[in-house]
């Protein structure tokens, strides 16, 4: 599978997304937000990180960078789009994707572990996983609440378009650290191609992470492009 | 030339941050506070001279990055 | 030159007193104008002369075979083997952080990192070690908050993970807290970048935030006597940018992968003034600065401003004069400002242009050299008082409950959650044990880090503090397998005119020496910050030690937790049962009194080596050092940290369970391992006792008392988040 | 009753997201922008009823909360 990661100023997570896309067997190319052209690639991942340091709204300046023309052409063209974290954000924010991301509930950062239930197991992104399965992923940001007004919810919660929900299992303090909206910690688009999350899967893809629960992703779609292939 | 934004939350978007400013100003002791909404303001020195061509061109920053007008309302104001 | 006279009003706000200023003129050679005596006056400010520690700093070991370089560079420089270097600092921002806690802590951070990647380091780990007032401190609450937002609001944005630190309270803080940041990087050991200057006719680029009126301090008032529109009091705290600073960090990086950089130095105190001294001192030569060149963040500023501004997310360097356009290249790509603002000479002066007109012009070597030295007078401190024999009626078990939900040993989760403490994906350990463990990317080696202080020993009895500080921190490192390496460390002390505070310098300076030459663990970098005191109430004595060590491979490292295959613990090291300032003195029975104790440091190596031996080979995964609390507590926490009750074999004697004796760890080990340790441990001379076995879900004492790990648990998790939330 | 609070850097003081905001401005073509600045804008709902002691009232919230004085200047407007 051909990979590009989008490098923003300020994103954090470029390399760890393209370590972990490397691990699973992925050809990964860095790409440069000013660029005006993508890559022929498979898979376009926005990374996590402070890309414009979140200022003024976590994502909004990165969504207006030259290379979300091509971005959005891409995922038009019913390719695969991958936001992780701060990703998720530009992807709202460039309105490929339903809702907003607001400041978490306690208006404090949080760095910990969630449950995540798998809402989705037939995208290219979550077929690693079992629908209803539990996985324990990292989260860490300040601007996680995931919110959107209640048609929008609605629509988005009868298309199935909620992919990963944050949800009960052993850890400290509330299961939806950040106060989501129904638990929502990952959304995709009607056509499956698109899909954002605010977890990190690239934080425990190797066993030195103290966890492996993300591997699956990034392998799930490794595969997939080489069956397509 | 000035222009001054009011970016403000729309009606029934969560303000996380208001709802904490209300909490902290009531255990301060501050009563009678029913409701607080936190926006942003954001001013702008121009080159512009004329104020219409001003706030026309403040209008397109709005609806192109400085507000998120899925959840945000502007309002703009040019000064002089 | 339209400057004000400098009349001795003026001289005496610089902070220069007479004896300083007549060496000034000597060194001068004429009168000052105004922009030379503030240029003097930073220069020979306590912060950058260190005119009150130097000679006494010289005492501390600064070499081991792996020290690539120690002090006197903007940080340390340790070999780790297969080509790469460990770089790291720690520096203080204690008073700006009073002031304003988010922004004062936000950019303590932004300025060690920036001490760390100007050698050529990327920034792999953050450290904060934190000292807060009495909790019941009007002022507490506000401070921890702001502090702890304001590291995770920089360290978080710039992507540096931050993976340990520490945090106390003491009433002793009211009136300053301490924060100190710690920043270690890596970097090719063959590609280090110093400070010198190099290549007279060489360009001086300036790069990064414009310079704006930020941090100048008491100079504000003279400055303002030629500005007509100071129409409010100038506020002097310095906001952070960590975006600039992360542009900063990868268009640094992007440069020192190219041969461009001759010297380079990042402006922190006293900004332009100090990075261009010591460029050009450090390489003998003469520099050329024009302030016209000087990217400004507001209108008319002046020469004295533009020389002194404080502002932050700035580098200076010198490049290689066919590198210029390449350089410029990679600082537009990352959007920073870059200016070329001067050029090497071989005057050996510092001669400051602006707006065409001559504004300083100072001999460099004077400048650094004849900057002054103090022998301050010093006395040791009284001898603490005796422990006091208080039987007291407080149960072990109530004792630890009340121990593990104190200010100082509860759960610092509601600290280290608001930090970003895994990106970079190579943090193997997350906060909570002995040391932060980060993988060296891309291989099975990492380093582990840490930050340690006892200030109640400090205060005690200085000597023996500085050196249980120093074996804290070594053994810290020793607990997670790794071979300590090195140290920095943060001397955070009250005012050195009063000779009890330089008493108690001076005495924490000696221990730490010995401490350091004992496990050769030499110092390669450090920062002091005097003057930490209110009304004449110093704080207590806290020399602040960051160390970082090495571990060789993944694979044979240990943690806290208990495991359910290695049931055995093991206490390494006796069981003296010194009480004397200790926490459980102090928290259970209400007095502040005795002696520290003692710190034998021949027995430190010979037991932590011994430990760490065991973990190297693989026979040993758990294993905690007995600090804070003494014994019980470590179990406590080893038990919390693995779910994992235990019923110990322990007498029920307060000194035994909560007694500080040093050179101590607890292991668990695997029941087919234990008895050949012990007897391994007996053949050397190593006392080493089984103390109980994990299993059940309680703490059971051998007469059958016991605490369910969710009774303690919950005190040791509830109090932070209870107290900051007002509850408490 | 109804308060606005604008709080805003004090001059001099450094505003990073005005900053990184011009920059994006001019970067999307928006030419002649001189200086951005962003502030908060803070709406409050009073059950205060006479406009005098509704200001008081929120210049001491100002003080004690919603503005930090150390870097921050406040104006409020009462409406009504
Ligand atoms: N300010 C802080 N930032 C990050 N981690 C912290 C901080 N304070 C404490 N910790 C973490 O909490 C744990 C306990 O700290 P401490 O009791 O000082 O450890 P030790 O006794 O082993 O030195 C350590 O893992 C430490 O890194
Ligand atoms: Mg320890």
């Amino acid at each position: 599978m051909k990979a590009a990661v989008v490098v923003f100023p300020g994103s954090n997570c470029d390399r760890d997304t393209a370590v972990a896309l490397r691990q699973a067997g992925a050809d990964v190319t860095m790409v440069w937000h000013a660029d005006s052209d993508l890559p022929q690639v498979d898979l376009v991942v926005l990374p996590g990180g402070f890309a414009y340091g979140d200022y003024l709204r976590s994502g909004a300046m990165a969504a207006v960078t030259r290379i979300m023309r091509p971005v959005v052409e891409h995922a038009e063209a019913g390719r695969l789009v991958l936001g992780i974290c701060n990703g998720f954000q530009v992807l709202t924010e460039a309105r490929l994707l339903d809702g907003t991301m607001l400041p978490n509930a306690s208006l404090k950062f949080i760095c910990r572990d969630v449950h995540l239930k798998v809402e989705r197991d037939d995208l290219p992104f979550t077929r690693g996983y079992a629908k209803g399965q539990s996985i324990r992923v990292p989260l860490a940001n300040h601007d996680g609440q995931y919110f959107a007004e209640t048609e929008t919810l609605n629509r988005l919660e009868g298309e199935g378009q909620v992919v990963f929900r944050y949800a009960e299992g052993e850890s400290f303090g509330p299961h939806n650290p950040n106060g989501s909206v129904n638990d929502i910690a990952g959304v995709c688009n009607a056509a499956g191609n698109v899909m954002g999350m605010m977890p990190h899967p690239e934080r425990v893809a190797d066993a030195r992470h103290g966890g492996t629960d993300g591997k699956a992703l990034f392998t799930g779609l490794v595969d997939l492009m080489a069956s397509a292939a | 030339m000035k222009a001054r934004v009011h970016i403000s939350l729309k009606n029934g978007v969560l303000d996380p941050q208001g709802k904490a400013i209300a909490n902290a100003l009531d255990s301060l002791g501050f009563g009678g506070v029913n409701d607080v909404r936190q926006g942003k303001l954001i001013e702008l020195e121009l080159d512009a001279t004329d104020s219409e061509s001003a706030r026309k061109q403040v209008a397109e920053m709005c609806e192109r990055l400085l507000a998120n007008t899925v959840i945000e309302n502007y309002a703009i104001e040019i000064d002089g | 030159m339209s400057q004000p006279q400098v009349t001795p009003e003026l001289v005496a706000e610089h902070g220069i007193n007479a004896q300083e200023y007549d060496k000034l003129l000597e060194s001068l050679g004429r009168e000052p104008n105004l922009t030379e005596l503030g240029i003097f006056s930073v220069m020979w400010s306590e912060h950058c002369s260190y005119k009150s520690s130097r000679v006494w700093l010289k005492q501390l070991p600064t070499e081991a075979p792996w020290v690539i370089c120690g002090p006197g560079e903007n940080a340390g420089v340790v070999d780790i083997g297969d080509g790469l270097a460990a770089i790291f600092k720690m520096e203080s921002h204690n008073h700006p952080s009073f002031i304003e806690p988010y922004q004062g802590a936000a950019t303590g951070v932004g300025g060690i990192l920036r001490d760390v990647f100007t050698m050529g380091a990327r920034p792999v780990a953050n450290l904060n070690a934190l000292r807060f007032g009495d909790p019941n401190h009007p002022k507490t609450r506000h401070l921890v908050s702001g502090v702890v937002a304001g590291i995770g609001g920089y360290g978080n944005c710039v992507g540096v993970p931050t993976v340990a630190g520490n945090a106390a309270f003491d009433a002793g803080y009211n009136g300053n807290i301490l924060v100190n940041a710690m920043t270690v990087g890596i970097a090719p050991a063959d590609r280090i970048f110093y400070a010198a200057a190099a290549g007279v006719g060489n360009p001086v680029i300036y790069v990064g935030a414009k310079t704006g009126r930020d941090g100048i301090h008491g100079a504000t008032m003279a400055s303002a006597e030629f500005d007509d529109q100071t129409d409010e009091k100038r506020p002097t705290v310095q906001v952070g940018d960590p975006f600039t600073e992360k542009l900063l960090i990868e268009a640094c990086l992007e440069l020192m992968a190219t041969d461009a950089i001759v010297g380079i130095q990042d402006m922190g105190a006293a900004g332009l003034t100090c990075s261009s001294v010591e460029m050009a001192d450090k390489g003998g030569l003469g520099i050329e600065l024009d302030l016209d060149a000087v990217p400004a963040r507001e209108d008319g500023m002046t020469a004295y401003e533009l020389m002194l501004s404080e502002s932050q997310e700035r580098m200076l360097m010198v490049l290689r004069p066919e590198a210029e356009a390449e350089a410029k290249a990679i600082f537009a790509k990352w959007g920073l400002d870059a200016a070329t603002v001067g050029k090497l000479t071989d005057t050996g002066r510092l001669t400051v242009t602006h707006h065409g007109e001559p504004y300083a012009d100072i001999p460099v070597r004077p400048l650094v050299e004849n900057a002054p030295i103090y022998h301050r007078p010093h006395v040791a401190p009284p001898a603490p008082a005796a422990t006091p024999v208080t039987p007291s009626n407080v149960g072990p078990l109530d004792a630890l409950q009340q121990l593990m939900a104190s200010p100082d040993l509860c759960s610092r989760r509601w600290i280290w959650e608001q930090y970003d403490h895994m990106v970079m994906a190579d943090s193997v350990s997350r906060p909570g044990g002995d040391a932060g463990v980060v993988r060296i990317h891309g291989s099975n080696r990492a380093l582990a880090v840490t930050a340690d202080c006892t200030a109640r020993y400090c205060q005690a009895e200085p000597v023996t503090g500085g050196r249980q500080a120093v074996a804290e921190a070594w053994r810290n490192l020793t607990a997670v397998g790794a071979k300590p390496l090195a140290i920095t460390d943060c001397l955070n002390f009250g005012n050195p005119e009063r000779p009890e505070i330089m008493g108690q310098f001076v005495g924490a300076i000696q221990g730490m020496g010995e401490a350091c030459a004992a496990l050769t663990f030499p110092v390669v970098s450090g920062n002091v910050s005097l003057y930490n005191e209110t009304n004449g109430q110093a704080i207590p004595p806290t020399p602040m030690v960051g160390a970082i060590g090495l571990i060789d491979d993944l694979d044979n490292t240990a943690t806290i937790a208990l495991k359910q295959d290695a049931p055995v613990l093991l206490l390494v090291g006796g069981r003296p049962g010194h009480l004397g300032a200790s926490l459980y003195l102090r928290q259970v029975l209400g007095h502040d009194a005795g002696a520290p104790p003692p710190v034998d440091l021949a027995e430190e190596q010979k037991h932590g080596d011994f430990v760490r031996g065991l973990i190297c080979t693989g026979r040993v995964a758990t294993c905690h050092d007995i600090s804070d609390g003494g014994c019980l507590v470590a179990i406590a926490e080893m038990a919390l940290a693995g779910k994992l009750g235990v019923a110990l074999d322990l007498p029920d004697d307060a000194a035994v369970l909560f007694g500080e004796d040093q050179a101590r760890y607890v292991l668990g080990v695997s029941e087919s391992e234990a008895d050949e340790i012990v007897e391994t441990a007996a053949a050397g001379g190593i006392p080493v006792q089984r103390i109980g076995r994990a299993g059940g879900d309680a703490l059971t004492l051998p007469g059958g008392a016991h605490i369910s790990l969710d009774t303690l648990r919950a005190g040791h998790e509830g109090w932070l988040p209870g107290y900051m939330s007002g509850a408490r």
